[in-house]
C-alpha cells in the first residue's frame, strides 16, 4: 500500500480512537452524547490541521480546508434559502408551497416575482459561456450596483461626513474657559484637567484638518501646505500605529480562545 | 506571577517550561544582535509557547473600568422594566472568544433587569451564534419564556438593504420570527415598528456588515440609541461615531472583561458564572509582552546593522 | 401565555399546521387573557381608593416629515396626589378613535412620570388588515387615561382633535443632506466639463505608490518574471473594486507592451469575469490581442482562508517580481504581505478597509491609503472624466475644511447653532 | 439595447434610492426595492454554490491537480446541504414541521456547524495570532520618521494593555496622570486615533459618493463590462 492509502486510514483510525475515549455513555441521552464526543474531537482534530499550515502547506490542511470550503458554501445556501426565500418571498406568492415549508401566507404580492426572476437571470452565469446569455445577468448585476450605490450615496454623507463635520466642530478651543488666570493657576497635567481636555481638543481639530489636508489631490504639496499635509501623515500614522496595537489583541484573543478549547475541551489538561 | 504557573501541571514542569522559554528568549537577543536571519517558523514557535504557557497557567489579571463601556452598562442600567433591547449579533465563531463574552453578559444584564430582548443577526453564520448565547443566558435565567420575554427573529441576507428597511419598517423584512411564528403574536415585539421604537440597540459585530452599517444605515436615519460591541481589529475605527452616533463600545476581549467586572460588582450573583474574557486577558498580557519584546529585539537588530554598515562604509 | 398556547396548538395539529387553525387558537389565547383580566377587576371592587387627576393639555399634532402615518400626542401628567385615598397613577394609556364618541382603541402605553411634558408617537402601517394599521388623512381624536393598580380604577383626560395624519411631500429635517447631495452633483458636473474641455491638464499630485507600478513593471521585464494583481475580496459593487479594475487595466496594458506577464488571481465569479475582460482589453489596446492568455487570470475560490493559501501557493512559486494588492482586504491582509516580503516581491498595496492598513503600511514598500487608491485610477488613467470628479472631491474637502474652522471658532465663542444647523434630523 | 437596458435599470434603482430619503411617500417604494435586494442576495448565495459544484466536480472529472481534495469539498457540500435543506434530526420539527429553527441546538445542522464549520474559521483566524508575531519582528522597525511614529503609538498602546506599563508609570503622581501608561493609551485611541479615523473616514466617503453618483449617473460603467458583449 502507498502512502496516499495509508494516511487517511491511520488517520481515520486515530481519529475513532479518539472519539472513543472521549465518549462516556453515562446519561440516557446516547445520541447527545455521541454528537458531543464527536463534536470535541472533530474540533481539536481540525484545529491542529489547520495549525499544520505554519510549519507548511500539506494534505492535512488541504484536507481541512478542502472540507471548510463545501461545508460553507452549503451552509450559507441553507441559511439563505430558509431565512430569505422560505420566510420573505414564497409567504408572498404562493400559499400552498408556504404551508408546505410550515410559514404563515402573508398575502400574495405579484412584483415580488420580480427579485425572484433577477436572481434566476443571475444563475444564468453558470450555464457554460459557449451558450452566450452571460450578459443578461447584468440586468441584475446593475440592479445589486445601483440599489447599494444609491444606499451608499446618502448614507455617508449623512453619517460619514456631515455628521462628523458637525462632532468635530462641536468641539469648543477653549473648553471650560473661565479666564486666563484660573487656567494658570489650576494649570496641570492630570487626565481629567482642563488642559488635557484642551489639548485633546486642538488635536482632534488640527489633526482631522491635515488628515484631510493631505487627502488633497489637485494641488501641490509644497510650502506651507506641504507642511501641513506632512503632519497628517503623522496623524495617519498614529492612527495606524493605534490600529496595528489593537489589532494585535484582538488577535491574540482568537488564539487564546482555540488553545483554550484544545487544553480544557479537547485533551482535558486543565479545568 | 511566574509562580502562578503550578496550577495544572505541577512546579517543576512550569519551572522547567519558563526556563527553557527564557533561554530560547536569550537566544532570540543574540540572534539579533548578531544581525542573523530568524526564520519565521521559530518565531510562529515561540508565539505558540508563550500563549500555551499562559493559558495553561490560567493567569487572571485585574482590569480597568473605562468610560465607553461604561456608557453601554450605564444605559441599561437606567432602562426600566418591560423596556425592549435589540440586541444584533454579527459575527461568526471566530470573532467569538472576544464577542461571546459580551453578547452573554449584556444577555444576562437584561434579563437580570427584565428587559425584554428580541435577538436578530446579519451573518448568516449568527444564527448559530444566537443559538449559543440564548443557551449560554439560560444557564442563569432557566426560567425565560421565548415570546415574553426573549425572541429571535434570526438572519436576513442583504446587508445594507436589511438595516435600511428594518429602520423605517421592522415587519416588512421580518414578518415572523425564525420558526414562522408572527411578530404580531410575541409581547416582546409588541408596539415595535421600526428600529427606533426598541429603547435600546446592542449591536455586537466582528466586520462588515457590522456596527458601521449599523450607524449608516439605522441611527442615522432613525435616531435610535445605540451601543456595541467591537471586535479588537475594528474597534480603532469606530471612534469616529463615539459619543454623538453610538453612546458607547465595548472593544475587544478588554471591553467584555470590563463589562463582566462591572456586571459582577453590582450583581455579585454572576460571580459564579464564567468570565471567559477576563479568563482572555491574562494571557493576552503575556503575548503583548513577548511581542514588545520581539519589536525591541527587532529594531535593536536594526541599529546595529546599520551601524555597522556606516562603520564599513 | 400565547406562546404556551401555540406551542400545544403545534403539537397537537400535524407537522404542517394551516395558518387559518393557529389563528383561530391564537384568538382563543387572547379570550383567555380577557378573562383573566376581568376576575381582577371584580376583586377590585371593594377598594376605597377613589380615581386619580386626569392629565391635563393634551394636544394631538401630525407628525412632521413622514409619510402620513403618524400622530404626535402630547401631555401634561397630573400631579403627585395630595390625599391618601387618591389612587397613585402608575401608567397611562394613549387612546385614539375615529370620531369624538368612539370607538376608542389603545394605541399605547407609558409608563408614570410626573416631572415633564410628555409625548407619544402614534405611528402605523398602511396595511388595512394589521393590527398596528394607520388611517392617514382621517379626523382622528385622542385621549389618555390614567391607569391605577386597579384596571377599574382610572381617569380619563378631555379629548384633543380632531387631527389628521398628512404626509409630506419634503422631508424637511434631511434638508442639510438634500443640499449637499446637490451640491456636490453640481460640482462634479462642472468639473467634468471642465475637464473635457482642458484634457489632461488638471494637476494631479504624484502618488508614490502608483510611480512604483511603472517602475515595477520595468524591473518584472528584467528579471523575466510575472506581477501578481490581487483585486481582493471585494464584490464588483465595492467601490475600491471598481478602482482596482481601472488600475488593472491600466497594468495590463503597459504589461503587454512590456511583454511580460500578469496573473489575476480572482476570489469572486463576477469580479473574475469583469477582470478577465479588463485584461483581455488591455492587452488588446497595447495591440498585443495574440499574448493574452485565458489562463493568467483565473478564479480561485470563494473562501477566504483557502483563496489566501492559493495566492501564498503562487507567490512562492512563481517568486512574482512585483505584487500589486489593489481593492477590498480583510484578515488576509497580513498573510499576503508577509508572504510576499519573504518571497523578496516589491509590494504596493491600498485599500479602503482601515483596519487592514496599518499591516500594509508595516509589510508593503507602498500603500495607497483609503481615498489615495480611488485617486490612483484617476491618476493613472488621466482620463478626463475621473480627473474631473476628483477635482470635485477635492473642493469638497476644501468646503468642509473651511466650513470646520468656521464652526469650530463660532462654538468656542458660544454661538452653538452654527454647529447645530448640521445636525440632520430623522 | 444589451448596453442600455442596465445602464436604465441602474438609474431607476438609484434614483429611486436616493430621492426616496428625501421624499417620505417614496419610502415605500424604496422598501420594496430593498426588499428585493435581499431576495436576490440569496441567490448570489446559491451562485456561489453552483460555481463550487461546478468548478469541482470539473477538477474531478479531469483529474487535475488536487482533485481527490475536490472529493472533499463535494462531500462536505452535499453532506451540509442535505442536513439543512431536510433540516435532519432538528429537535423542534416534531412540534414546528418545516418551520423549525434552522440552527435550533441539538439539530444535526447546528452539531456539524459546531464540529467542522466553527473550530476551522476560528482556527483559521488564529493563525493571524502567529503571523502578527512574525511580521513584528520582521517588518515594525524605524526605518524612517513615519515608521517611528507608526511603532511608537503601536508600542504605547501595547504597553497600556500590560502590567508592565502600568508599574512602570504607577509613580507618577496625579497632577501628571496624563502620562501614565495607561491614560496616554487611551488618549492615543480616543483622541489621536479618531482625529486620523475621521479623516480617513471623510476622504473615503467622499470618494464613495462620487464614484456611487458615477454609477447611477451612467457615467462609470465598469461593473457592466466583462463577459460576452
Amino acid at each position: 500500500m502507498n502512502r496516499k492509502v495509508l494516511i487517511p486510514i491511520a488517520s481515520i483510525i486515530v481519529f475513532i480512537g479518539f472519539v472513543l475515549l472521549k465518549l462516556d455513555w453515562d446519561g440516557a441521552d446516547r445520541t447527545h452524547e455521541l454528537w458531543e464526543a464527536l463534536e470535541v474531537t472533530a474540533g481539536g482534530f481540525l484545529t491542529l490541521m489547520i495549525f499544520s499550515f505554519l510549519y507548511k502547506d500539506n494534505a492535512f490542511y488541504k484536507f481541512a480546508e478542502h472540507l471548510y470550503v463545501g461545508i460553507s458554501a452549503a451552509y450559507w445556501m441553507c441559511v439563505g434559502f430558509w431565512s430569505n426565500l422560505a420566510q420573505q418571498a414564497i409567504p408572498h406568492l404562493s400559499q400552498s408551497l408556504s404551508e408546505a415549508l410550515g410559514q404563515p401566507f402573508l398575502g400574495y404580492i405579484w412584483h415580488y416575482w420580480i427579485p425572484v426572476a433577477l436572481g434566476l437571470i443571475l444563475l444564468t452565469r453558470l450555464l457554460p459561456e459557449s451558450m452566450k446569455i452571460g450578459w443578461i445577468s447584468k440586468w441584475t448585476l446593475a440592479f445589486i450596483v445601483a440599489s447599494t450605490a444609491g444606499l451608499f450615496i446618502t448614507a455617508n454623507l449623512q453619517a460619514n461626513f456631515i455628521a462628523q463635520i458637525a462632532s468635530t466642530m462641536s468641539l469648543p478651543l477653549l473648553p471650560d474657559w473661565t479666564g486666563f488666570g484660573d487656567f494658570l493657576s489650576n494649570f496641570d497635567l492630570s487626565y481629567e484637567g482642563q488642559f488635557v481636555k484642551m489639548f485633546s481638543n486642538w488635536v482632534i481639530i488640527i489633526g482631522v484638518i491635515s488628515g484631510l489636508v493631505y487627502f488633497f489631490f489637485s494641488k501641490e504639496h509644497t510650502g506651507w501646505f506641504g507642511r501641513v499635509s506632512r503632519l497628517g501623515i503623522w496623524v495617519l500614522m498614529v492612527t495606524f500605529g493605534a490600529a496595528f496595537g489593537y489589532t494585535v489583541m484582538g488577535r491574540v484573543s482568537l488564539l487564546v480562545g482555540r488553545l483554550t478549547f484544545l487544553f480544557r475541551d479537547w485533551a482535558g489538561v486543565i479545568g | 506571577m511566574l509562580l502562578a504557573v503550578t496550577q495544572g501541571l505541577g512546579p517543576v514542569f512550569s519551572w522547567f517550561f519558563w526556563i527553557t522559554f527564557a533561554a530560547g528568549l536569550g537566544w532570540l537577543l543574540w540572534m539579533s544582535i548578531t544581525g542573523r536571519e530568524v526564520e519565521r517558523r521559530i518565531i510562529f514557535l515561540f508565539m505558540g509557547l508563550t500563549v500555551s504557557g499562559a493559558v495553561l497557567a490560567g493567569i487572571i489579571l485585574p482590569v480597568q473600568e473605562t468610560t465607553v463601556v461604561r456608557n453601554v452598562f450605564d444605559t441599561i442600567e437606567g432602562l426600566s422594566e418591560g423596556d425592549r433591547v435589540l440586541l444584533s449579533l454579527d459575527y461568526d465563531p471566530s470573532g467569538a472568544p472576544e464577542l461571546e463574552p459580551m453578547a452573554k453578559a449584556v444577555s444576562q444584564h437584561c434579563f437580570e433587569k427584565k428587559l425584554k430582548i428580541c435577538y436578530m443577526t446579519l451573518w448568516g453564520t449568527g444564527g448559530a451564534m444566537i443559538t449559543d448565547v440564548i443557551a449560554l443566558a439560560k444557564v442563569d435565567f432557566p426560567d425565560l419564556v421565548y415570546g415574553d420575554d426573549y425572541c429571535n427573529v434570526g438572519y436576513r441576507a442583504g446587508n445594507e438593504a436589511v438595516l435600511r428597511v428594518i429602520a423605517s419598517d421592522f415587519r416588512k423584512t421580518f414578518p415572523t420570527d425564525v420558526s414562522g411564528t408572527s411578530l404580531d403574536s410575541l409581547s416582546v415585539m409588541n408596539g415595535i415598528l421600526n428600529c427606533a421604537d426598541f429603547k435600546y440597540i446592542v449591536a455586537i459585530g466582528s466586520g462588515r456588515p457590522g456596527i458601521k452599517e449599523w450607524v449608516e444605515y439605522v441611527v442615522e436615519p432613525s435616531g435610535a440609541l445605540m451601543g456595541s460591541g467591537a471586535a479588537a481589529v475594528s474597534a480603532p475605527q469606530l471612534y469616529p461615531y463615539y459619543p454623538q452616533q453610538m453612546n458607547g463600545m465595548m472593544g475587544g476581549s478588554k471591553g467584555a472583561s470590563e463589562y463582566e467586572k462591572m456586571l459582577r460588582r453590582v450583581y455579585p450573583k454572576f460571580k459564579s458564572s464564567r468570565a471567559q474574557a477576563t479568563e482572555i486577558m491574562g494571557p493576552q498580557t503575556v503575548a503583548h509582552v513577548f511581542l514588545m519584546l520581539l519589536i525591541v529585539f527587532a529594531n535593536i537588530s536594526y541599529f546595529l546593522a546599520k551601524k555597522r554598515k556606516g562603520a564599513s562604509a | 401565555m400565547n406562546y404556551y398556547t401555540e406551542k400545544i396548538t403545534r403539537a397537537l395539529l400535524p407537522a404542517n399546521a394551516t395558518a387559518l387553525l393557529v389563528a383561530l387558537l391564537l384568538a382563543c389565547a387572547t379570550l383567555n387573557v380577557s378573562a383573566q383580566e376581568s376576575v381582577v377587576e371584580e376583586d377590585a371592587v371593594g377598594s376605597a381608593l377613589v380615581a386619580p387627576v386626569g392629565v391635563s393639555s393634551v394636544t394631538a399634532s401630525d407628525a412632521p416629515n413622514d409619510a402620513g402615518r403618524a400622530v404626535v400626542v402630547t401631555f401634561v401628567p397630573a400631579p403627585v396626589p395630595q390625599s391618601e385615598d387618591q389612587a397613585l397613577t402608575l401608567s397611562y394609556e394613549i387612546h385614539r378613535a375615529l370620531s369624538q364618541d368612539g370607538p376608542w382603541k389603545k394605541v399605547g402605553a407609558m409608563p408614570s412620570d410626573t416631572t415633564a411634558i410628555m409625548t407619544f408617537k402614534d405611528a402605523g402601517g398602511r396595511d388595512t388588515t394589521s393590527s398596528d394599521y394607520f388611517p392617514t388623512e382621517t379626523d382622528l381624536y385622542y385621549r389618555v387615561r390614567s391607569m391605577t393598580v386597579d384596571t377599574a380604577l382610572f381617569a380619563e383626560s378631555e379629548i384633543a382633535g380632531p387631527v389628521q395624519g398628512i404626509g409630506q411631500w419634503w422631508n424637511s429635517g434631511r434638508s442639510p443632506v438634500f443640499w449637499f447631495v446637490l451640491f456636490f452633483t453640481i460640482l462634479t458636473l462642472v468639473f467634468l466639463n471642465v475637464a473635457r474641455k482642458r484634457g489632461d491638464s488638471l494637476y494631479i499630485r504624484p502618488l508614490a505608490g502608483i510611480d512604483a507600478v511603472d517602475e515595477a513593471i520595468g524591473r518584472a521585464t528584467e528579471m523575466g518574471k510575472p506581477i501578481l494583481y490581487v483585486l481582493g475580496l471585494g464584490t464588483a459593487s465595492d467601490i475600491a473594486t471598481i478602482a482596482s479594475f481601472t488600475i488593472l487595466g491600466r497594468v495590463s496594458r503597459k504589461v503587454a507592451e512590456y511583454q511580460t506577464d500578469v496573473i489575476v488571481p480572482c476570489y469572486d465569479p463576477i469580479v473574475f469575469t469583469i477582470a478577465q475582460e479588463t485584461v483581455r482589453s488591455g492587452y488588446m489596446d497595447a495591440g498585443r490581442p495574440d499574448a493574452y492568455r485565458d489562463e493568467q487570470v483565473y478564479f480561485v475560490t470563494q473562501a477566504q482562508f483557502a483563496y489566501v493559501a492559493a495566492v501564498n501557493g503562487t507567490i512562492l512559486r512563481e517568486r512574482p517580481a512585483t505584487n500589486i494588492y489593489l481593492g477590498k482586504f480583510f484578515a488576509e491582509s497580513l498573510i499576503l504581505a508577509e508572504t510576499g516580503a519573504i518571497a523578496g516581491s516589491i509590494q504596493i498595496a491600498g485599500t479602503d478597509e482601515i483596519a487592514q492598513l496599518p499591516f500594509f503600511v508595516v509589510a508593503c514598500d507602498y500603500t495607497l491609503i483609503g481615498e489615495e487608491l480611488y485617486a490612483a485610477s484617476a491618476y493613472l488613467g488621466r482620463e478626463p472624466l475621473l480627473l474631473g470628479a476628483l477635482k470635485a472631491q477635492d473642493y469638497a474637502k476644501a468646503v468642509i475644511v473651511v466650513l470646520a474652522i468656521i464652526g469650530v471658532i463660532m462654538t468656542s465663542m458660544g454661538y452653538e447653532w452654527f454647529a447645530e444647523a448640521f445636525k440632520v434630523v430623522g | 439595447m444589451k448596453r442600455t437596458i442596465p445602464i436604465l435599470i441602474t438609474f431607476i434603482t438609484g434614483g429611486i434610492i436616493v430621492l426616496a430619503e428625501f421624499i417620505p411617500p417614496w419610502a415605500i417604494l424604496r422598501e420594496h426595492v430593498l426588499i428585493y435586494f435581499q431576495i436576490i442576495a440569496v441567490f448570489a448565495f446559491f451562485l456561489g454554490g453552483g460555481s463550487l459544484l461546478k468548478i469541482n466536480c470539473q477538477k474531478v472529472v479531469r483529474k487535475r491537480e488536487d482533485w481527490q481534495f475536490a472529493i472533499v469539498t463535494l462531500v462536505g457540500f452535499f453532506i451540509m446541504l442535505a442536513l439543512g435543506l431536510f433540516k435532519m434530526g432538528n429537535p423542534e420539527m416534531v412540534d414546528l414541521g418545516f418551520a423549525a429553527d434552522l440552527n435550533a441546538s441539538g439539530s444535526w445542522f447546528k452539531n456539524v456547524f459546531d464540529a467542522v464549520k466553527a473550530p476551522l474559521s476560528a482556527s483559521m483566524y488564529s493563525l493571524l495570532a502567529f503571523f502578527i508575531a512574525s511580521a513584528s519582528y520582521r517588518a515594525f522597525r524605524a526605518k524612517n520618521s513615519d515608521a517611528t511614529v507608526l511603532l511608537v503609538s503601536a508600542f504605547i498602546i501595547l504597553l497600556g494593555q500590560t502590567f508592565v506599563g502600568v508599574v512602570s508609570t504607577g509613580w507618577m503622581p496625579e497632577w501628571m496622570s496624563f502620562f501614565k501608561v495607561e491614560n496616554l493609551s487611551l488618549w492615543l485611541l480616543a483622541k489621536a486615533n479618531l482625529a486620523g479615523q475621521r479623516a480617513i473616514l471623510i476622504g473615503i466617503a467622499l470618494g464613495i459618493i462620487s464614484m456611487s453618483l458615477r454609477v447611477i449617473l451612467g457615467i462609470e460603467r465598469t461593473h457592466l463590462s466583462g463577459g460576452d458583449e
